[in-house]
């Protein structure tokens, strides 16, 4: 039997704080693994899951790792969510020489050789976002995120990105940070992992927001935009007095929030529900069917969606596989030089993406504003825009003196 | 009368002319506008919205919440609709007829901020003062002076105080555009006196630019300090505020808590999961109102019909959650009681581990019950929108936490002090033994001040769910402030901990608007640190003599 | 009662530090003689805890004093190796390698902005140096809280409620990438030890017999403190530490001097821990991490001195197990387990040989009773 | 002062919550002293202990111990009081109930106390010899392997005065030892007391008369937290205020 | 009233009650003696159900207890004086007393006449109402923990040790009330006491234990100097 199958890693937090997340990662990977076991699996083998919880625990995350591939010696891995699970799991990749595949948004300013990120990049998702609300005549932005490194990295870019199209310091909302000789080195305001009371920050948005044509970009993570955008919703504010653009809340976190009070709030990613190309309809029609067939237990079968996050994990495995049999091999370090060679590419649910030589995939990235049924109406998109990891500094912060607010003088 | 005179004004403003119009013209261009696009459609809002017309408002307002639709007919023919009382009436004709496919008209947040301008310009004159002055401030807001002819009229006929001052600041705030010095001065000193925050980032912004006269700016100078002092009075209210209403939050975790810890001694370890089990039940409750759910339990599809009520009915569906959710955490409680706390009583350190134990039980089911994503519970009505009481924003949702946090602590009150129940609880709980040699039925007892306590947390849950998540991991996030809020209380006191919940969270607020979240999370832990040890024994600590005491 | 634990005492040491370690070293790779490099770092793991459970216990079973802080310690010892483990990094960093990090610094420290090292990492630069502070900076972080905790009498919940303030504090404070000690990610993707390929397997297998000997030596130490007057004197605080007070004890340097003790044990345990599993970051030091380590002691046994080693080993062992074998009941499983064991191992793990007695003796006495009562109806 | 005293309190006063639990009180007890107190049930007795041990704070006046010039003890910590040799039996019997009976006495055996000592002194043969032959003098010898808290409430009050013996203190203070023994072993207790006499000054509090008549020869009287009488067991016991306060008109 | 016949108890594995047998009857004064740790309290704490016994039977009123909670053998009519007084430290004397009063219902018809027999009797009572429990005198919560006890309005009353630490005056006045409860009340007392002299003066009867067991018993005035001597001293 072990000579037909090939064994797999799937390493999320099925408990503790991270599993209202994780846990759909589980579900569409195994849907996969299914699927393509169903038609004839990987070089003939079928795949055979290892499903392990790491527990929203970070040094777990790391046992489990080693275990993965020193007991089980998976031929790779498809996990972790949180970049502090990924660094921990990093040097068990570099010293086994293992394969990570990793789905979820992220900071950049990593690149591993045995690591492929799939995730969004900050500039497949902050910039375009970006982009996007200042063509929409978007004068100031409130920069509003949770206490850890994606967010401040994320802001540190924007900062540079925001001055480098010209916008003044005085329209960037939530507080600088200025180093001793008075130069600003980061923006934004952070609140700690499980903030509950967003009473005063709202109130600070509610006044900034007061003169008009201003938005917030919320690096917020999981739980705590559920209190943010209910304060948010109480308080009155709504999409038309100043649109959020969240990065961290797709259709399945939505799931959690009212979605009736967050109508035309904005999201992007590189994949949306609502996207109408037929292969995302297959890939929603098949999962769902498939749903409701599995036996494994604890998948939740009633009210799923479908997200970028789960839509990266499930093209990475389609990368993979592909790889693997251009390689002819499950060898990890042959597999690495095929998708290293940027030939690798899948068309998935939401759209063409390929492997690029920085382990980094060229993709669609769409913008859209929630609806009531909480999903998103895509509003705007970007076609292959390329993965990049290392940002910071690249954005020079424009010549032009910063834009004191004009005064409209009747001519 | 009134209308007559609002419809002159329109007219002046309005950018594109338009006579009083007929209903059915009305209709017709309303349609036209929902199946037209980009500019031209904004055009025709813009249109029907200078009509005034009460019909417009109504169906301009549905379209903006996402309650127009559209029936594509058999030849491709769409007809914009809308449905009231259960009927589908055509938008051109407002006669009923059956749609053959109706789908939803779009709105996009471009087209709903057209639709919103139109309507503000419509509420300039509507009967709620509440809406004028919001509709008159947006319209201040734009510095648009398109809009001054509208407001000065306005401002001629307004008897209501506050609608009065927001026209004022508007018309100012406009001015301040006013290429002629003395009338922006003026505006400049105008919004001054008004105290007008909202103008402050202008005014801010004039003392900078370049383009503004030295007089101007210094008067924009003097307007700014007066302000800035006035907004820290604002803010210093609004901190006063948040810090009550965040700790009653706190109290209202803490409050089963200090019953079940404080005074029975268990460690209850379980206190957050059955915070969860009210907030899961106020879901089910919404659900059961509304349109019913579906749960997959341990992967067996399960369907509960919902009444699928609308309107206030549904919107009364917290009222319904609230007695629900204590009574559900009041049984989970008691069953827990009977089952594993019972035997505990004597071995009070055992129950943390045993309690422990049954929060990850807990948190398991939910995941594998309800799922292990975050449920929504949406907020009703008259708990969204809140009161400006010179300038601080009080929101519903929070003076409403404050009102059911007093509430309660007066029935924990009365219950624990005033009756033989009380009596009872707290003989048993400081010597169960004796206690028992008097003739109290301690069994009892126990179960239903567990049970009560879990009550209490029950509601705690329901209230949390207004304000944030309703997840498996929602206890987690309150446990450790509700014992933090018990301890500082001194343990067993009822008092104590309602203090202790007002400090912690004012001192939390306070901190947190010095400093910035993160550190004033810290710096709330440190003076909870110092403050302990200013007090080992809680803010009212309890004396016996005895050596152990 | 002695006996036996002399017995397990040598037994486990025998097996934990000379055989595990050779059939690691020797076995040949998939016979059952050999032990696997997963399997010893695995254990290196959980005698760590057990080092920090051992020091929960000596707190709260021998002492009374429930810390739900004592992770804070542990963390602390972990940072201290932890940052110098960071500077070893040096040019296999990967800003090195790109060639934007001149400096050296930690990777986290380049891309938060920082261009030059904070002053307070420039001594961990040198290993004796963060050795010791792996004992004094939490030793001192104690006696400084502790100091002033017990000088103002503070006890029971009250104590705990506090320490757990303090670790939480702590972890918030951690958590920000502005205290320079890499914010939420922490300290992870060490490279070596004195020079030593920390991925290499026999420097695994030295970090997991340095483990097992400082086990050994602290389990040594407890039983020792506990057979002296001072023991005696600790016991008697945490059965009514008035009574000690009236009896002419400074119940303060008593309860000061544990405490640091223990902090300083947890640091040790922290520090070990570290380069085992190759990661260090705030949420260790997060409150319920401190409660974990005080479950398993309740699970092995309070106030014994093999228990907390027994539960801290079972809890983590049944995790690493069930998190791959159940991952969606796993927690279940444990909850129940921790009900279970409360209702019906009052003494924990430790305990349970003598209920086992107990019980045997119950039903003999039982049986004897029965037939004395026969013998007793039938009549004469 | 007096250079035979070894306690003096004056002008002493504590309340409790406005209550004067002690009220302008003034004692003296010379070197080697047995005095006796009696008074009425919540005369402030205990509450006296309380203030010399330093359980409870004086509101004013102050407490002075020891021959010679002495030295004011109001301020200082309880283990230090205990440091400069006054013990102290509680009224309800106070032990450590999770020690053996042996390990009361021997932590309330006189020697070092500090942190070093208890870890590196053994305890020498001497101590242990003490240490049994206090055991022997309150009967407890065959009971000094149980824990101190399976003893019955009688016991558990000869093994508090143990561990005062042990103590060997300068001044012990004695609060109701009598108390749930038997007739005879109240008097064997009077015995012991009047045997420390002379080595040691003791003040005991009591109720029982009999008792008192067995060891007194001074008596001190507290009503409402004041001292209104001292004099011999006659003179007290036929003083008409102590008759009305507290005696009775029984036959004592 | 209240039969106990052949109690065995054990504590911790060790026997401390070897077949203790006694009977009070109605409006009787039963004394329970015995020196130090002979298991009178141990044997009290049987009747009134705080100690799980292992054989032997318990009745009152012909009603058998064993097996009964102590709180419905209370309801039945036990009320209990422990030794160590065992108030309620953290609630007022006045709630104290309560409790004895309303945890039976209904048994005390005429609440504010028994709480005035209560206050002439322990008239510091009066003054203290508003006190905690925990911080009287000793002698104060002993008069305390007899007043509570009475409140509970018992048909029989168990006392350990009563007059332990209160002063003579008080205990003259218990010894009355003890007197005039069995008159004219018809309550059935059981006392333990060490006080021989007080035995003589309230009781109707003795048991003397030894060693768990009962040595001895009779009418008052079989408890001759010569028993006392065998039975109650070492
Ligand atoms: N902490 C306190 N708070 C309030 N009142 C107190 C406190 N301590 C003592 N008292 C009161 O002070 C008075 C004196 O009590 P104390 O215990 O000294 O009496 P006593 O003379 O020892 O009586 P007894 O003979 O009954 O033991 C009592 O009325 C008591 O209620
Ligand atoms: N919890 C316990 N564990 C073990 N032995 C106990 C326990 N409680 C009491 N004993 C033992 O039982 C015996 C009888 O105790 P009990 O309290 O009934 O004595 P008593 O006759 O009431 O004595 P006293 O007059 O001193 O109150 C004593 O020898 C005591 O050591
Ligand atoms: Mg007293
Ligand atoms: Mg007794």
């Amino acid at each position: 039997r072990a000579a037909d199958t090939v064994k797999v890693g799937v390493l999320h937090s099925l408990s503790g704080t991270m599993a209202i997340s994780e846990t759909s990662l589980r579900d569409v990977l195994l849907f996969a693994f299914d699927e393509i076991n169903k038609s004839g699996g990987v070089l003939g083998k079928q795949i055979e899951p290892v499903v392990v919880d790491g527990a929203s625990n970070w040094p777990l995350f790391a046992e489990k790792a080693k275990q993965l591939l020193e007991v089980d010696k998976t031929a790779v891995t498809f996990g972790c969510w949180t970049s502090v699970s990924r660094k921990s799991v990093l040097p068990v990749y570099e010293k086994n020489n293992g394969l990570l595949f990793y789905a979820v948004q992220y900071e950049g300013e990593e690149l591993s050789k045995n690591i492929f990120y799939t995730a969004e990049a900050v500039n497949q998702q902050a910039t375009p976002a970006v982009d996007y609300l200042l063509a929409e005549g978007k004068k100031k932005f409130y920069l509003l995120g949770s206490d850890y490194v994606y967010p401040q990295t994320t802001n540190l870019v924007l900062l540079e990105y925001l001055l480098s199209k010209g916008v003044p310091l005085a329209n960037i909302g939530g507080g600088l940070s200025k180093d001793s000789d008075g130069k600003v080195i980061s923006a934004g305001k952070y609140t700690p992992f499980g903030h509950t009371d967003y009473q005063q920050i709202v109130a600070e948005i509610k006044k900034f927001a007061a003169s008009g044509d201003a938005c917030v970009v919320s690096t917020l993570n999981g739980d705590t935009n559920v209190p943010f955008f209910k304060e948010y919703a109480a308080a009155g504010l709504t999409a038309e007095d100043c649109p959020v653009v969240s990065f961290s809340i797709s259709e399945d976190e939505f799931r959690g929030l009212p979605a009736d009070q967050l109508v035309g709030q904005l999201g992007c990613w590189t994949y949306f529900q609502s996207i109408q190309s037929p292969a995302n309809k297959k890939f929603i029609t098949n999962f769902t069917d498939w749903l409701k067939t599995t036996e494994v237990p604890g998948i939740q079968k009633e009210g799923r969606v479908t997200c970028s996050p789960m839509v990266l994990s499930y093209d990475g495995v389609y990368l993979w596989k592909a790889a693997v049999e251009k390689a002819k091999s499950f060898d990890v370090d042959k597999v690495r030089t095929v998708l290293e060679s940027g030939t690798i590419s899948f068309s998935g649910p939401g759209g063409k993406v390929t492997m690029q030589k920085n382990h980094h995939l060229t993709k669609n990235v769409y913008i859209g504003e929630t609806t009531k049924d909480g999903q998103f109406k895509i509003l705007k998109s970007f076609n292959n825009v390329v993965g990049e990891p290392f940002l910071k500094g690249t954005f020079k912060a424009s010549d032009g003196k910063p834009a004191a607010a004009k005064k409209k003088k009747k001519g | 009368m009134l209308r007559f005179l609002l419809l002159a004004v329109l007219c002046w403003a309005a950018p594109v002319l338009a006579q009083t119009m007929p209903d059915s013209e009305v209709r017709t261009k309303l349609s036209a506008a929902i199946l037209a696009e980009d500019e031209a459609q904004e055009e025709l809002i813009q249109t029907v919205g200078a009509t005034g017309s009460p019909l417009a408002a109504e169906i301009l307002g549905l379209w903006r919440q996402g309650s127009v639709y559209l029936d594509t007919t058999a030849d491709g023919d769409k007809i914009p609709f809308i449905k009231k009382d259960g009927a589908s009436l055509r938008i051109d004709t407002g006669a009923a007829f059956t749609p053959e496919s109706p789908t939803e008209a779009e709105t996009s947040s471009k087209l709903r901020k057209s639709i919103r301008t139109a309507l503000d310009l419509m509420e300039v004159a509507d009967p709620d003062p509440k809406t004028r002055a919001s509709a008159i401030q947006k319209l201040g807001g734009t510095q648009n002076d398109e809009y001054l002819p509208v407001l000065k009229v306005r401002l001629e006929m307004e008897t209501d105080k506050k609608v009065r001052k927001a026209l004022e600041a508007a018309i100012a705030t406009i001015d301040l555009t006013n290429e002629d010095d003395a009338v922006c001065i003026a505006a400049i000193q105008k919004l001054g006196t008004l105290k007008n925050l909202a103008s402050m980032d202008t005014l801010k912004a004039m003392i900078t630019s370049e383009e503004e006269s030295d007089a101007a700016k210094a008067e924009a100078q003097k307007a700014v300090s007066i302000l800035e002092s006035y907004s820290r009075w604002v803010n210093a209210g609004g901190t006063l505020f948040s810090g009550i209403s965040a700790g009653s939050v706190l109290l209202v975790v803490a409050l089963g808590l200090a019953i079940t810890f404080g005074l029975m001694g268990v460690i209850n370890m379980a206190h957050g999961e059955i915070m969860a089990v009210g907030a899961y039940t106020t879901y089910f409750v919404q659900n059961i109102f509304g349109g019913g759910l579906s749960l997959s339990m341990f992967g067996q599809g399960l369907k509960i019909p919902g009444m699928n009520l609308t309107g206030s009915a549904y919107q009364s569906y917290f009222i319904w959650a609230i007695p629900a959710s204590f009574l559900t955490a009041a049984l989970v409680g008691i069953a827990l009681e009977r089952g594993v706390i019972r035997f505990l009583y004597k071995r009070p350190l055992e129950s943390l581990l045993a309690t422990w134990g049954i929060s990850l039980i807990l948190q398991q089911l939910f995941k594998l019950v309800v799922g292990p994503n975050n449920v929504s519970v949406s907020s009703p009505t008259y708990l969204s929108g809140s009161f400006i009481v010179s300038d601080v924003s009080l929101g519903y949702n929070r003076v409403f936490v404050i009102c059911f946090a007093a509430a309660i602590v007066f029935c924990t009150w009365m219950l624990l002090t005033k009756t033989r129940l009380g009596l009872f609880i707290r003989a048993v709980m400081q010597n169960r033994q004796m206690a028992a040699c008097m003739g109290v039925r301690t069994e009892r007892v126990n179960m239903l001040t567990f049970g009560f306590g879990s009550g209490l947390a029950g509601l705690g849950g329901a209230f949390l769910s207004q304000l944030g998540n309703v997840g498996p991991n929602l206890g987690q996030d309150y446990i450790v402030d509700s014992f933090m809020t018990v301890v500082v209380g001194g343990v067993g006191n009822l008092i104590g901990t309602v203090c202790s919940a007002i400090g912690i969270g004012t001192a939390a607020q306070s901190l947190q608007a010095v400093t910035d979240p993160s550190m004033g999370k810290v710096l709330a832990l440190g003076s909870i640190i110092l403050f302990l040890l200013w007090r080992p024994g809680g803010l009212f600590p309890t004396r016996t003599r005895s050596l152990e005491g | 009662m002695r006996k036996p634990e002399n017995l397990i005492l040598i037994i486990g040491a025998l097996l934990l530090l000379v055989i595990m370690p050779l059939m690691n070293a020797y076995g040949t790779a998939g016979s059952p003689l050999h032990v696997s490099d997963y399997t010893i770092n695995l254990w290196g793991k959980y005698l760590s805890y057990a080092l920090l459970a051992i020091s929960v216990n000596l707190l709260w079973g021998y002492t009374g004093l429930l810390s739900l802080g004592q992770c804070l310690f542990f963390s602390l010892g972990g940072y201290a190796l932890g940052m110098h483990l960071m500077l070893k990094i040096g040019k296999l960093g990967q800003f090195y390698k790109a060639g934007n990090n001149p400096l050296e610094l930690p990777d986290f420290m380049v891309f938060m902005g920082k261009t030059e090292l904070p002053g307070h990492w420039i001594p961990f630069h040198n290993f004796w140096f963060a050795a010791l502070m792996v004992f004094v900076v939490p030793g001192m972080v104690a006696f400084l809280f502790g100091w002033l905790a017990f000088r103002s009498r503070i006890k029971g919940v009250y104590f705990s409620i506090l320490t757990q303030a303090l670790t939480y504090a702590a972890s918030l404070l951690f958590f920000q990438n502005k205290f320079t000690f890499g914010g939420n990610n922490g300290l992870t993707d060490f490279k070596t030890l004195l020079g030593a390929d920390l991925n290499a397997a026999d420097v695994r297998r030295n970090l997991y017999i340095a483990t097992v000997i400082l086990l050994f030596t602290v389990l040594l130490l407890v039983k020792w403190l506990l057979g002296t007057k001072f023991g005696k004197v600790q016991k008697a605080i945490r059965d009514s530490e008035n009574r000690v007070l009236f009896s002419g004890y400074a119940t303060t340097t008593f309860k000061l001097f544990i405490f640091v003790l223990c902090a300083v044990i947890a640091g040790a345990a922290g520090a070990l821990y570290v380069p085992q599993v190759g990661i260090i970051n705030p949420s260790e030091m997060t409150p319920d991490k401190s409660l974990e380590a005080v479950v398993w002691v309740a699970v092995g046994g309070r106030g014994t001195l093999l228990g907390p080693v027994y539960g801290a080993i079972f809890v983590n062992a049944l995790k690493s197990w069930a998190t791959t074998a159940y991952p969606d009941y796993w927690l279940i499983i444990l909850g129940g387990l921790f009900v279970l064991a409360v209702l019906f191992t009052p003494n924990g793990m430790a305990g349970l040989p003598q209920q086992i007695k107990d019980i045997i003796a119950w039903f003999k006495r039982r049986a004897a009773n029965r037939h004395a009562e026969a013998a007793a109806a039938t009549p004469a | 002062m007096s250079s035979t005293l070894i306690l003096a309190a004056e002008g002493v006063n504590k309340a409790f919550d406005g209550f004067k639990a002690i009220n302008d009180l003034n004692f003296y007890l010379d070197e080697g002293e047995l005095r006796t107190v009696i008074g009425p049930n919540g005369a402030g007795k205990s509450t006296f202990f309380d203030l010399i041990t330093g359980r409870t704070r004086l509101d004013s006046g102050k407490i002075v111990f020891g021959t010679g010039v002495g030295e004011e003890i109001t301020s200082k910590k309880e283990y230090e009081i205990y440091q400069m040799g006054i013990g102290r039996k509680f009224q309800t019997p106070s032990v450590f109930t999770e020690h053996t009976v042996f390990d009361n006495i021997l932590l309330g055996l006189k020697g070092h106390r500090g942190v070093f000592r208890t870890l590196f002194t053994k305890l020498s043969s001497e101590d242990r010899d003490r240490i049994e032959e206090v055991l022997k003098t309150v009967g407890l010898f065959e009971k000094r392997n149980d824990q101190a808290g399976s003893l019955a409430h009688g016991q558990k009050q000869w093994l508090e005065i143990g561990m005062l013996l042990a103590q060997d203190a300068k001044l012990l203070l004695v609060d109701e030892p009598a108390a749930g023994m038997t007739d005879e072993e109240t008097h064997k207790t009077g015995e012991l007391l009047l045997s420390l006499a002379g080595r040691h000054s003791i003040i005991v509090i009591e109720h029982d008369m009999v008792f008192v008549r067995q060891i007194a020869t001074k008596v001190t009287v507290l009503h409402q937290g004041h001292v209104i009488r001292e004099g011999t067991v006659d003179d007290v016991q036929n003083d008409p205020e102590v008759r009305a306060v507290y005696l009775g008109r029984g036959k004592h | 009233m209240l039969n106990v016949d052949s109690l065995h108890a054990d504590i911790g594995g060790s026997r401390i009650l070897r077949g203790v047998s006694l009977e009070v009857g109605p409006g009787e004064v039963a004394c329970l003696m015995g020196r130090n740790g002979v298991g009178k309290t141990t044997t009290l704490k049987s009747i009134t159900g705080l100690r799980d016994i292992r054989s032997g039977t318990i009745s009152l009123e012909g009603r058998k207890l064993n097996g009964l909670g102590t709180d419905a053998r209370a309801r039945l009519g036990i009320g209990y004086v422990p030794q160590g007084r065992d108030i309620f430290p953290h609630m007022t004397v006045e709630e104290n007393l309560r409790i004895g009063y309303t945890a039976n219902g209904s048994r005390i018809t005429d609440v504010k006449a028994a709480l005035e027999r209560i206050y002439t009797l322990f008239p510091v009572l009066k003054s203290m109402l508003a006190r905690k429990g925990g911080v009287l005198s000793g002698g104060q919560q002993q008069q305390l923990a007899i007043g509570r006890a009475l409140l509970t309005g018992p048909k029989l009353l168990i006392l350990d040790e009563p007059t332990e630490g209160i002063q003579p005056s008080i205990i003259e006045e218990i010894g009355d009330t003890i007197k005039l409860l069995r008159t004219a009340e018809k309550l059935s007392i059981l006392l333990v006491e060490q006080y021989v002299d007080f035995c003589r003066e309230v009781g109707d009867r003795y048991f003397a234990m030894d060693r768990g067991a009962v040595v001895s018993s009779g009418l008052i005035s079989d408890l001759t100097d010569e028993v006392v001597k065998t039975h109650l001293q070492v």
